[in-house]
């Protein structure tokens, strides 16, 4: 299969103020692929996620979107390009209902989707039943639902999750890489994520990225994959 | 009769000390309420609102259009130091109190240079109507509908529009909400700019019944501040009823025991509804309801 | 001679990661500019002298907040409130007890109990009542407002303790000045070099020990306090009773700058407790930056020189120009101005010597 | 020549919530001073003034009479408006024994040898007043006042005036300074029924009583010794919320005297952009006079005890555009022509009365003689050495 | 007798039921897992055993004494401790200080620093010894908030979602590391999400649901349950 390049990253550098993180870090993800970031605590996938999306900035090398460079965009426009990003540790909008924090996710497309509410609360039931509770209340797990469901609201083409398993349960793991899986073959949207969760990682990955230091270190394709023992291998670098 | 007299006379006094607690407070409970931003200078964008909309008027326009202008100017103005002082203070709230200050005294010694040691007002429109021994006058039942009508405003803006949202959702967590696709810096711009406008607006408002000067904006600040405070975290929830509590404490004391009374009873009452109420009223409200 | 390793302990009492000033350079240039303060009378003119005991008179109450605030998380908008309790208590008990006999010292010791007594009071309700942040700020602010307008309402006679009449907005008056008994003679502190040493040494004695209390495991608590109460009281700490004790301490000191303003000027008014007077230490403090001591007590020292020289020289452009300073202050050194300046320092050093 | 200048030391709110009545005293004392130093100076020697801005905050009075009195030694400082201010500054001049002009009007009661006051006293001002407002509308008054000290204890005077003169005090309501509601308080006056209103504000917050009170059509007369004579309400609230308001003054610029009307045109002349020159710029004015008259009856000294020394005839005496000011040696305070000034319906002013030279004799009454001793000390009605 | 024990515990948010009358016993000395769906009220449970909530009917007993109404720093003093689920961590200090602040209670000034030293390197935040924790990677503060939690040398350990975020091997140690602390006594009730670490620590294990025990026992008993598996597990292979 001979798909297009829709991310391409290239000796990325960055990180906060002085201290670098990313060191360099190359790689693709081609449209349409759901791809695994994966690596020890502090190696900085979560850096590379929020350099992605725009929230830090690239201090050396260059991240291109469909062949265009985003470096020099800030993170809303980079978001009006259609890129979702779910953050480590969910950042709810804590004092707005569940059904406000969906609509915020909306920018993303910069328009309301009809019907598209609807899909999501088919998706996470509860957040249907907590329409109208205070975000911050929501048990963890229920504001990792909320924290998805909101980029799903805004009809993004690219996903960047920043560990969804943490902290949901395990059925529901399941449903999310199942609801990803199927949400990518129906629409095509590409997804990045960053995981620790072997069984997700196999359930959702086409390819995965392993992260150490600030760089990407290996690939490994859909054949290690299947090889519970070769990801928690590089998982623990 | 003489008791539906008193009965109005009450009112009317309640509605006044209402009116001036809310006015004074919305543009501050946008500011610091929801942005969080300690708005020292509030006073001033007050006495921006009061001095441009005084101008407008005694260009001859209508007083309404005045009112309106000084509104504006006061938001223009408020965008303008958003955009220069503010914008950089997010992340370190506390900050602006002593910007906020500087702003103050900024405008207040640039207005008496500038523009002198006062303004002539520009004279209370409307006249007075008679209810039992009392005349009263009939601009000052305005200021008590405008003060309603500016708080459905906010509510409606706030929770009801798309702006709203997106503002709420900016001020809760910024960075989400600018990688979600929402303009942030703009946002807080017209967000900030509201604020101001809305203090332009009570100063305006103000403007024909008070005395101009450049330090007019002082009057306005300990009233704001512990009307937003008292009302809690949720300014839409919490800004009405801090009001009607601190107004009826104030109206009912200052009628039996004069000013002094009105105004120490008020702060007592603060203190007193804060250690009942340690997250003001709309937390208590929340809790309630959550 | 201290042997080196008495001398180490002594260094860890009033060093610690809760300052910034640390080493030997850093006490160095501490015993310099201490020298220099010493030595500054025999250069300066008595008006000169003067002007500077009532620039230190202020400093306590900025440290008392750099301490509640800075340190502690609890911003407290009402310190002026402590300054006029001492102040109004210093006045009343001297006006009534006299200067003999040191008597005016018991005063003082007596005023600084009254509005740290106070202090506990209210500190009591609002820490044991759980208020914080913004809520804290404003009653503690309702506070202060309500202390200055009932003072100012008691011009009339009926308003007096004793011989002393409060005397309302006016401001109450014609106090003794602090004196220390002698032989031969009592020493009165006037504003000049006698009051100067007294209030230097008073200074240099209340800045140690608020470094030692600092880097102490109770310095600890208050700034694990300051950033999350939730996470220190699940340590075990009882927060309700350090978040207490550091609000005691603080406003004793701002008692004490306010017996101090008393008796420099003989004078004390309830303006001192109003919104403006309120906002003030606030201000000083955060321009120098409100997290360490060193720099709250340089930065408002800058402050009230800054600003009284402008009032001088800057005739009517003076506010505008205070204004000015305090906005591009913070825009432009975020930790507040000493800790800027320091960085400044330390980044052209280390360039010079990068390229040397 | 170059004679050393006599140091004139100016310490008035030019910032803050009363320069709006005191930026005209500044220039009050500049006019005076380009005139004198034009004419040769104060025995030969010029006038060199030293001003600060006391951005009215009373802990500034005390910062700069320090310095001014320590640091420049001035010979002579002309300071305050608000009563607060000179009871701040007053402790640091008895300390230096210097020499200070308080040029404003006030409660009256200061007994203090190192203090001149230029300013109106209750005599002068209560005593013709009253009874002309009782003549004329009636006996019930109600008063307001700013809440300290200047207020009480003038209300205390009107309050015995009243009784003095067989009137009765219907209310009487003291609003603390910086309050600009008046919605009760106008309610609280409609209650009693005054025949007239006494309002004794102080500071630019409490003036929207006026605009306040007319926008209710209360419309009652009103009388004061404070108000239009310093914050000028008249030209800043718009017709008629002034109508039929009442003050002593002992100057205003609508005085059309040949003398007032020369004053104003200098005063003009050099300050063209000037509001309104009021009774304290003329009382400011004034007092420079007096003082370069002291200093050449003492012979160019500048010794406090040798310019007090020129009060003790009681000739010293200046003829100011009010008409003559006299020092009185035993309480050096002056006295005054004192103008009655009426606010007709379209805010202009007439003078439906004046009185010439009234004396500030109360202090001497009860038993303040500076000639004899000092006890530097305020008195009032209820307080003081006769009672 | 147990060191832990509620009774009928109850809790109401509004109209929510988030715990019904919950009655549940932890022995001394024992590793306990407590699980269930998103919501359960696995979280607010542990909130109640602290004090941050306040029940509205119920006890709750800890060594025999009843501390219900017990402030939540008497509640620590007793002899618990605790791992929030979302990193409480003293953002502006350094890690170093941290752990200064948990430890200073009861350990000496003359050890505190060999002390912190070695917790350090167990934490793999040697590196980051002055770093202000508030920068930490999400991990890390998860690390530095269990090392703070165990520092206070707890009877009864409580860690909501320690594992959340870590690596497999990472997980593994951090069990490792609770089974030694275990060994010299300690009590451990934690809850998780990863069965894998559950199967590790737990002795037994408790199902939460919908705010009422649902399920108690073994860790093969509760992954045999099959409505367990409905609510909860689904097609777990663990
Ligand atoms: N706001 C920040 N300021 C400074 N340094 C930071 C900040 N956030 C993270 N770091 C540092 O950057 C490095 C990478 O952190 P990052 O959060 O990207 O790690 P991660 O791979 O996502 O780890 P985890 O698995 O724990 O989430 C770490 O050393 C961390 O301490
Ligand atoms: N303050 C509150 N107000 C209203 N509802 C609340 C509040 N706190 C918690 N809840 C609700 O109570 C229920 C239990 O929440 P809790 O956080 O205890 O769940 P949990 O079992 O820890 O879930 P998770 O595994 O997702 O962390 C949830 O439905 C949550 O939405
Ligand atoms: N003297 C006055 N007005 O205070
Ligand atoms: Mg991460
Ligand atoms: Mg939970």
């Amino acid at each position: 299969m001979h798909r297009d390049v829709l991310l391409d990253v290239i000796g990325l550098h960055g990180g906060y103020g002085g201290k670098p993180v990313l060191q360099g870090v190359d790689f693709r993800v081609r449209e349409g692929e759901i791809a695994a970031v994966i690596g020890r605590n502090g190696v900085g996938k979560s850096t590379l996620m929020r350099t992605l999306i725009g929230l830090l900035p690239t201090a050396r090398g260059s991240i291109n979107l469909r062949g265009r460079p985003l470096d020099a965009i800030s993170a809303h426009k980079r978001a009006r390009h259609g890129i979702g990003y779910v953050p480590q540790g969910r950042d709810v909008f804590p004092r707005m209902t569940v059904v406000e924090n969906l609509l915020v996710g909306e920018s993303i497309a910069g328009r309301s989707i009809p019907g598209r509410l609807e899909e999501v609360f088919g998706y996470f039931p509860i957040l249907r039943e907590r329409a109208d509770q205070r975000a911050g209340t929501m048990s963890g797990g229920q504001q990792q639902q909320l924290a998805i469901g909101r980029v799903l609201m805004g009809d993004p083409s690219v996903i960047l999750l920043d560990e969804p398993s943490e902290g949901i349960q395990p059925n529901i793991v399941q449903d999310i890489a199942r609801i990803m899986v199927e949400l990518n073959r129906k629409t095509g949207v590409t997804v990045i994520f960053v995981e620790q969760n072997i069984d997700m990682i196999r359930a959702m990955a086409q390819r995965c990225y392993v992260m150490d230091k600030g760089r990407i270190v290996a690939e490994l394709d859909r054949d290690a994959l299947s090889d519970r023992a070769r990801i928690r291998q590089y998982l623990s670098v | 009769m003489e008791f539906l007299y008193a009965i109005f006379s009450f009112l009317y006094q309640f509605g006044d000390a209402f009116a001036f607690l809310v006015l004074s407070a919305c543009g501050l409970a946008v500011i610091f309420g929801m942005m969080g931003v300690i708005n020292l200078a509030h006073g001033e964008f007050i006495l921006c609102g009061a001095y441009v909309s005084t101008s407008v008027a005694h260009m001859g326009l209508p007083l309404p259009v005045a009112i309106a202008a000084g509104s504006l100017a006061a938001g223009i103005a408020g965008m303008i130091v958003e955009l220069v002082v503010i914008r950089p203070l997010y992340k370190r709230p506390l900050d602006t109190i002593v910007a906020t200050w500087g702003i103050s005294m900024i405008v207040t010694q640039g207005t008496l240079i500038v523009l002198g040691t006062t303004m002539a007002g520009s004279g209370t429109p409307l006249g007075s109507f008679v209810v039992g021994d009392y005349s009263y006058s009939t601009y000052r039942v305005v200021l008590m509908g405008m003060a309603l009508a500016t708080l459905a405003a906010l509510w409606l803006m706030f929770t009801k529009t798309r702006f709203g949202i997106l503002a709420r959702a900016t001020i809760q967590v910024p960075h989400v909400a600018e990688a979600l696709g929402v303009n942030t810096n703009l946002v807080y711009s017209l967000t900030f700019g509201l604020g101001a406008a809305l203090a332009g607006l009570a100063g305006g408002l103000y403007a024909p019944t008070m005395t101009l000067v450049p330090t007019m904006g002082a009057a306005f600040m300990v009233e704001a501040f512990v009307t937003v405070v008292v009302g809690g975290a949720d300014i839409f929830l919490g800004t009405a009823p801090a009001a009607v509590v601190l107004g009826l404490i104030k109206a009912t004391l200052t009628s039996w025991q004069g000013q002094l009374a009105g105004q120490i009873g008020m702060l007592i009452a603060v203190i007193i509804v804060i250690r009942i109420l340690p997250r003001g009223i709309s937390g208590k409200i929340l809790k309630e309801r959550a | 001679m201290l042997d080196s390793s008495r001398r180490a302990s002594i260094l860890r009492l009033v060093e610690g990661p809760q300052t910034m000033g640390r080493g030997p350079g850093f006490w160095t240039g501490f015993g310099l500019v201490l020298l220099g303060a010493i030595a500054y009378p025999f250069f300066a003119d008595s008006y000169d002298v003067g002007n500077n005991v009532y620039f230190f008179n202020w400093l306590f109450m900025a440290m008392g907040l750099s301490l509640i605030w800075g340190y502690g998380g609890a911003l407290s908008f009402g310190q002026t409130a402590f300054f006029g309790v001492a102040g109004y208590s210093y006045g009343v008990l001297t006006i009534n007890l006299g200067d003999a006999y040191g008597l005016t010292l018991l005063s003082l010791v007596l005023a600084v109990g009254i509005s740290a007594l106070f202090a506990a009071i209210l500190g009591y309700f609002l820490f044991f009542g759980r208020i914080s942040g913004v809520f804290l700020g404003i009653v503690t602010l309702s506070v202060t407002l309500v202390l200055e307008r009932f003072m100012a309402q008691t011009a009339g006679p009926q308003w007096a303790i004793g011989a002393a009449r409060l005397n309302g907005f006016n401001g109450m008056g014609a106090m003794p000045s602090l004196t220390i008994p002698w032989f031969g003679g009592d020493i009165t502190l006037y504003p000049d070099v006698a009051l100067y040493y007294v209030t230097l040494a008073l200074l240099v004695v209340v800045y140690l020990g608020l470094r030692i209390l600092v880097n102490s495991r109770f310095g600890n608590v208050i700034v694990a306090i300051r950033e999350n109460p939730m996470r220190a009281e699940m340590l075990g700490y009882d927060i309700r009773k350090y978040q207490l004790a550091t609000f005691v301490i603080g406003s004793a000191l701002a008692g004490l700058s306010g017996v101090l303003y008393t008796s420099w000027g003989n004078y004390i008014t309830p303006a001192s407790m109003g919104m403006t007077a309120a906002s003030l230490p606030i201000v000083w403090v955060a321009v120098g930056g409100r997290t360490d001591l060193t720099t709250t007590m340089i930065g408002t020292l800058a402050v009230l020189v800054i600003f009284q020289s402008l009032t001088i020289h800057g005739s009517q452009y003076a506010l505008i120009v205070m204004g000015a300073l305090l906005v591009i202050t913070v825009l432009v050194a975020p930790k507040g101005i000493v800790i800027a300046l320091v960085d400044l320092f330390r980044r052209r050093r280390s360039r010079q010597e990068g390229g040397a | 020549q170059d004679a050393e200048p006599i140091k004139l030391g100016v310490l008035e709110d030019q910032s803050g919530d009363f320069a709006l009545a005191t930026i005209g005293k500044v220039h009050g004392i500049e006019l005076a001073v380009s005139e004198i130093n034009a004419a040769g100076g104060i025995a030969g020697r010029p006038i060199e003034m030293v001003t600060y801005d006391t951005q009215s905050d009373n802990t500034r009075y005390q910062e700069f009479m320090r310095r001014a009195l320590q640091r420049d030694k001035v010979d002579v400082v002309f300071a305050g408006f608000s009563s607060a201010s000179r009871e701040a500054y007053r402790p640091i001049v008895n300390q230096f024994d210097g020499l200070a002009f308080y040029n404003n009007q006030y409660e009256g009661g200061v007994c203090d040898a190192n203090m001149i006051v230029t300013g109106a006293v209750p005599e002068q001002q209560f005593s013709t007043l009253l009874p002309y407002m009782m003549e004329t509308y009636g006996p019930n008054v109600y008063t307001i006042a700013a809440d300290y000290n200047f207020g009480q204890i003038s209300a205390e005077w009107v309050r015995n005036i009243v009784a003095e003169n067989g009137g009765e005090m219907v209310g009487e309501e003291f609003i603390p300074l910086g309050v600009s509601q008046f919605s009760q308080t106008i309610q609280n006056i409609q209650a009693a029924k005054p025949d007239f209103v006494v309002t004794l504000l102080v500071g630019t917050a409490q003036s929207s009583y006026y605009e306040q009170a007319g926008a209710a059509n209360v419309d009652l007369p009103m009388a004061s010794s404070v108000n239009v004579g310093q914050g000028y309400e008249h030209k800043r609230f718009t017709a008629p919320s002034l109508k039929d308001m009442y003050a002593t003054v002992n100057y205003v610029e609508e005085i059309d005297t040949p003398e007032s009307q020369a004053f104003v045109e200098r005063f003009r002349a050099m300050f063209p952009d000037e509001p309104y020159i009021n009774q304290e710029a003329e009382n400011s004015y004034a007092a420079v006079y007096l003082y370069k008259e002291m200093v050449e009856r003492a012979d160019g000294s500048t010794e406090l005890e040798d310019v007090r020394a020129t009060l003790a005839d009681g000739t010293l005496c200046y003829d100011a555009p009010e008409g003559e000011m006299c020092i009185d040696p035993k309480s050096q305070h002056a006295s005054h022509t004192i103008y009655l000034a009426h606010v007709t319906e379209d805010h202009s002013i007439e003078f439906p009365k004046k009185w010439d030279a009234i004396q500030p004799y109360w202090l001497g009454d009860i038993g303040c003689d500076l000639t004899q001793e000092d006890p530097s000390a305020q008195y009032t009605p209820s307080s003081n050495p006769s009672n | 007798m147990a060191i832990l024990e509620t009774r009928q515990l109850n809790k109401r948010f509004g109209g929510l039921h988030v715990t019904g009358n919950v009655d549940f016993a932890l022995q001394p000395g024992e590793m306990h897992c407590l699980i269930g769906p998103n919501g359960a009220g696995k979280s607010t449970f542990f909130k109640l055993i602290l004090g941050e909530h306040l029940s509205d009917s119920g006890q709750i007993l800890y060594d025999g004494a009843d501390i219900t109404r017990a402030k939540p720093f008497e509640r620590i003093r007793r002899g618990i401790s605790v791992k929030f689920q979302v990193p409480g961590i003293f953002r502006e200090l350094s890690t170093r200080q941290n752990l200064t602040i948990a430890l200073q209670h009861h350990v000496s000034p003359q050890v505190l620093s060999e002390e912190i030293d070695r917790l350090l390197e167990f934490l793999k935040l040697a590196d980051d010894r002055d770093k202000q924790a508030g920068n930490l990677s999400h991990g890390q503060k998860q690390w530095l908030e269990i090392g703070m939690a165990v520092a206070l040398k707890p009877q009864l350990l409580l860690l909501d979602e320690p594992t959340a975020g870590m690596t497999p091997d990472e997980t593994y140690a951090t069990g490792a590391m609770l089974q030694d602390l275990n060994r010299a006594g300690m009590t451990v009730l934690a809850v998780e999400h990863d069965m894998a670490f559950v199967r590790q620590i737990a002795h037994q294990v408790t199902v939460l649901h919908l705010g009422k025990i649902f399920a108690q026992g073994t860790i093969d008993e509760i992954v045999a349950d099959e409505r367990v598996a409905a609510i909860y597990l689904g097609e777990s292979d663990a």
